[in-house]
């Protein structure tokens, strides 16, 4: 048995309900799939158990749902830890794990930033790629892509 | 010593002379054909014979010699040293940088080919004509850019101090050159001179309230701290420098600088018996060990060369204009012809202390030289000014290659090195000094 | 006609004048920079007494000191050294 | 803003800002620093200048043509960034398994070769930062040997363009194995210098020794990554721990140091450049016959992630495709991006003149921190 096997079944024992799903998705990674609400409790655990790495915070837009996807890291027990958090489309917001790892302050700004989650506890959730002043969370899929090009052109067209 | 090559006076009353000559010719040929005005009656010769009496008394032919005399050696020892030293280094770092580095000559420029009668001559120019150059004139076209570029001053600075600073930095820094002799007759200030250190010193000194004023006026953050840091440091490496000097001026006895440099050009056993057997002057042209002070008053000359280092803000210790920090330091408001003034000046800053640094301890302008046999004249060759420069660009070219290869230390590191281990080193030359002289080692 | 005389006057009417600017000069640098320019002055005049150690040393003391005091009024001056743009509104 | 104006009016310290145009930033970003005296009291960084819409604009583009963009994250480390990409398609793909060998060491050739580039990028940029022009000189003129590799592999310049979903776009050239050889025995040789110039001078010591500490703790906390948390002493080469490619079939050893200091960053760095070229002559020297490309297909569903070790850290991709030609999210961890959020908390208390020093090290890319 693996490592990863080893950190699933940690999982699925600590968190019998809360798991969706896992599943193993190579020698050193798994994937866990859980409801938003769960989330604090497994990253304190996660933490606990010495996965001291946030690698990364994706927010995904799938029309129906978002989901915020978190890739947590051991460099100890080298292992990987694929959160994928799920929320309501009417409802975007999640809890902040910044307190539980620093390293989510920028994703989880980012995210806010570009898909429009809030990330409830985080101290200081602002923009950070696009101006202050921006109004709107470019990648949402409702956020049309050839806005700005349609804009140049006619720009353009109109010898401007 | 050798004879002069030419006479100043002399010449400048032929000079005189001619012009006078001329005025007169004109005169009369433009009053002479007027009739009835009676100024110049034709055949008068002297239509202006007053003035050309005033202009020929030696009172004002000899100013005027002065005057001659005068713009040469500033012509000489700032405008020209500044382009060769400019030159020298950028040069010589280029290749420390496996490079060639600049290379704006007279071959540059293709338009010389051009020209009908002298075209035969720079044809070979035209192929690659930037490439073909010595970058001698590469800080000339630089100059020229500068001159050419908008003299900004900054909305809110302080237009007084600000316009006043650069030239409070320029003119000290030329104060230098008044008392900095290359050789035994090249001087404004004469032979014997009992305080050209002193007066060396004084004119360095002042240039920290320029520098601050300028820092201060320009109402930046950067130039404020850049000019706060070239005063702390500047401050804290002039007295290391005074110190070091204080142990050299005990050895020699003298403030003067031709005093130290004849006094240097002596050999060593002459003041110190115990060594006679590096040999003695006897006959005229023998080798011997001359009694440079840096041989006597090493540590001293330790310290007085680093404190020189500072005093250039050359890249060891250029904190104040640390272009990764600050932008440009204390300067970074200056633009065009302002700039490059107080920019190229730290050249001049780099002869000066050079120049000072060959003349404390490396013998001055003496070194081993022939009499040329020339009918009426007699020559010495190399004569001094090349041996003073020899050595002066030699000590340039070790501080160029020094501030390439090592990165700029911090400023309190800059501050600790200063006041921790130089004026420590300092004291103990000063202390090596009076021991020399005290138990009659030194004579 | 007497130089010494002629340069004397210059030097000491520059001196006074100098000395006048750094009372009334408003600004803490302008104050400094007269300052400066008196110090240097008395320096000519001990040089022009036949005292030229004195006047250097006097030069190279005060061209010195001048700086040390102008910064220590602005760090001990809570006064503002710099424009500051936003301060205006 | 507010704050800002407040901290002004206190009158002890005052804010400088370190860019968007400053000499110590290298590309287009603001690290707005509060000083009192010499002294950092806090720093905040801003970007968001460069800030382009990668992530966006992948999304109406067929994943092969997204390469262009991720070859522009970075211009001084494309290929490790479009190879980045490549990985986590052939996984979203299901055909990790199925990469031709060859392919897979001339990945690792390309890689290598590229993160000696990139390092040489940053020894020019850190040059002088510290006041060491003759660094940078040294430096270019070394990089320019490996760009010529570079070129010769991949046909261009800057920019590179060269993985693929599936393998490499093209094979390597005749004479390429032995002017790699050459030169990177060369460059070898040129690391000794390097260490006279830098390494062993004292004031250079002065400058970077026992400054911009990040400890394996405060590190691992804030997500730093790459060569500046293994200068802390943590092993994080994503290369030994989630082996990708042929790395598993080469011997190497991680570079790590435990000061955590700037001179650590830089000691890690040059290591690096050692185990990249030893790596090179590695792989060449094992560089099976075979196919360089299969045959990706062109559609995919579902996510997939996969991080590898960039020249500046960790590089994770994650993608997910809806069964379109087109890949329906793509999420960029840019290594840079998460040590900028250290920051702050490394340069507190340390001195306005460190900040570069710290900085440099750190090694900015604009280009990938901003997408």
């Amino acid at each position: 048995m693996g490592v990863a096997e080893e950190v699933k079944g940690e999982l699925e024992a600590k968190f019998p309900k809360e798991l969706k799903s896992s599943q193993v998705l190579r020698p050193r990674a798994i994937r866990v799939r859980i409801d938003r609400k769960d989330l604090l409790p497994l990253a304190k655990h996660l933490k606990a158990a010495g996965f001291e790495h946030c690698s990364c915070i994706s927010a995904v837009d799938w029309v129906t749902r978002y989901e915020s996807v978190y890739h947590i890291t051991s460099w100890r027990r080298n292992v990987l830890v694929e959160i994928v958090a799920e929320i309501p489309h009417d409802d975007p917001v999640i809890d902040s794990v910044y307190a539980v790892w620093h390293g989510a302050d920028y994703h989880e700004r980012e995210a806010w930033d570009l898909m429009g989650i809030r990330y409830e506890g985080h101290p200081n959730l602002e923009r950070i790629l696009l101006p202050r002043d921006f109004q709107y969370h470019p990648l949402r899929k409702d956020f049309p892509q050839e806005v700005d090009r349609q804009y140049i052109s006619r720009r353009k067209l109109g010898g401007g | 010593m050798s004879d002069h090559l030419i006479d100043l006076y002399p010449l400048c009353q032929g000079l005189i002379a001619f012009v006078n000559d001329l005025v007169g010719r004109i005169m009369n040929a433009v009053a002479g054909g007027i009739e009835g005005i009676g100024i110049a009656p034709p055949g008068a010769g002297q239509p202006l014979r007053d003035q050309a009496a005033l202009m020929n008394s030696p009172w004002v032919i000899g100013l005027i010699a002065w005057l001659v005399a005068i713009q040469v050696m500033i012509l000489w020892g700032t405008a020209i040293n500044l382009l060769v030293m400019m030159w020298m280094e950028r040069k010589f770092y280029s290749r420390l940088q496996d490079r060639v580095g600049i290379k704006i000559g007279l071959t540059s420029m293709d338009f010389l080919a051009r020209i009908p009668i002298l075209g035969g001559l720079f044809t070979n120019f035209v192929k690659r004509p930037s490439h073909l150059g010595t970058g001698f004139l590469q800080n000339v076209a630089d100059g020229v850019k500068m001159v050419q570029k908008e003299n900004l001053t900054p909305a809110k600075a302080d237009a007084f101090t600000f316009h006043a600073a650069p030239v409070l930095i320029a003119s000290s820094t030329l104060l230098i050159f008044a008392a900095l002799p290359f050789s035994d007759g090249f001087t404004i200030m004469q032979s014997p001179n009992p305080f050209g250190i002193l007066f060396i010193l004084a004119a360095f000194s002042l240039a920290p309230i320029g520098i601050l004023i300028a820092g201060w006026s320009s109402n930046n953050k950067y130039t404020l701290i850049g000019g706060m840091r070239s005063t702390a440091m500047l401050m804290s490496y002039e007295i290391p420098m005074i110190l070091s000097l204080i142990a050299v001026v005990v050895l020699m006895g003298t403030l003067d600088p031709f005093e130290i440099v004849h006094r240097q050009a002596q050999p060593i056993s002459a003041s110190i018996s115990q060594l006679s057997f590096l040999g003695s002057a006897g006959a005229d042209g023998a080798i011997y060990f001359p009694n440079w002070n840096i041989f006597t008053a090493f540590p001293a000359f330790l310290v007085f060369a680093i404190a020189i280092l500072a005093e250039q803000e050359r890249i060891p210790f250029d904190l104040p204009e640390a272009e990764a920090e600050l932008v440009e330091g204390w300067l970074t408001e200056y633009s065009g012809m302002r700039f490059g003034l107080v920019f190229g000046f730290k050249w001049l800053r780099g002869l000066a202390g050079s120049g000072l640094l060959v003349i404390l301890f490396l013998g001055g302008w003496t070194g081993p030289h022939i009499t040329l046999p020339l009918p009426g004249l007699s020559l010495a060759f190399p004569f001094q000014e090349l041996w003073f420069m020899v050595k002066v660009y030699l000590v340039f070219m070790a501080y160029v290659w020094i501030s390439w290869s090592f990165p700029r230390i911090r400023i309190d590191q800059i501050l600790n090195i200063g006041w921790k281990v130089l004026i420590p080193i300092a004291l103990l030359a000063i202390f090596l000094s009076i021991a020399l002289r005290a138990f009659g080692v030194y004579q | 006609m007497e130089w010494d005389l002629v340069a004397f006057i210059a030097f000491s009417t520059l001196e006074l004048v100098a000395a006048v600017l750094v009372v009334t000069s408003k600004r803490l640098v302008h104050s400094v920079f007269w300052l400066a320019v008196t110090l240097a002055t008395i320096g000519g005049i001990y040089v022009l007494l036949r005292a030229e150690f004195i006047g250097l040393v006097q030069i190279i003391v005060y061209a010195g000191a001048v700086p040390i005091l102008f910064l220590f009024g602005i760090m001990l001056t809570r006064r503002k050294i710099m424009e500051e743009p936003h301060e205006a509104e | 803003m507010a704050e800002v104006g407040a901290a002004a009016e206190h009158g002890d310290s005052m804010w400088i800002n370190m860019g968007p145009q400053h000499p110590m930033t290298h590309g287009l970003w603001n690290l707005k620093v509060r000083v009192d005296g010499e002294i950092v009291v806090e720093a905040l960084p801003e970007i968001g200048y460069l800030h382009r819409g990668v992530e966006k604009i992948s999304e109406v583009r067929e994943f092969h043509k997204v390469i262009a963009l991720t070859d522009r994250l970075c211009y001084v480390s494309s290929i490790t960034w479009s190879h980045a990409y490549c990985l986590a398609v052939e996984e979203l793909m299901g055909v990790t398994d199925q990469i031709p060998p060859r392919a897979r060491y001339l990945r690792v050739i390309s890689n290598e070769l590229q993160r000696v580039a990139s390092h040489l990028m940053w020894l020019a940029a850190y040059g002088p930062d510290l006041g060491i022009l003759t660094g940078l000189l040294w430096a270019l003129r070394d990089r320019e040997l490996f760009l010529d590799l570079i070129q010769a592999m991949t046909g261009m310049r800057m920019n590179q363009n060269y993985p693929r979903p599936g393998g490499v776009r093209n094979d390597i050239p005749a004479t390429f194995e032995r002017d790699c050889t050459k030169v990177v025995k060369h460059f070898m040789g040129k690391l000794d210098e390097y260490e006279d110039l830098l390494g062993s001078n004292k004031t250079f010591h002065m400058r970077t020794k026992g400054v911009g500490v990040i400890s394996p703790e405060e590190g691992t906390e804030w997500g730093v990554t790459g060569p500046n948390l293994r200068a802390s002493g943590v092993a994080c080469d994503l290369r030994k721990l989630d082996p990708y490619d042929a790395y598993d079939e080469l011997s190497f050893e991680q570079a790590l140091d435990k000061d955590g200091d700037s001179f650590a960053r830089y000691a890690v760095r040059m290591e690096e450049m050692r185990t990249s070229c030893d790596l090179v002559l590695q792989a060449l020297k094992k560089l099976p016959k075979g196919p360089y490309r299969m045959k990706a297909p062109r559609r995919a569903e579902g996510e997939a992630y996969r991080r590898t070790e960039d020249s500046r850290g960790e590089a994770l991709f994650y993608v997910c495709g809806d069964g379109s030609d087109r890949p329906y999210r793509v999420k960029i961890r840019s290594p840079i991006f998460c040590t900028m959020s250290a920051v702050p908390t490394i340069m507190r208390g340390e001195r306005v003149a460190d900040v570069i020093s710290i900085m440099g090290s750190l090694d900015v890319c604009v280009g990938e921190m901003d997408k």
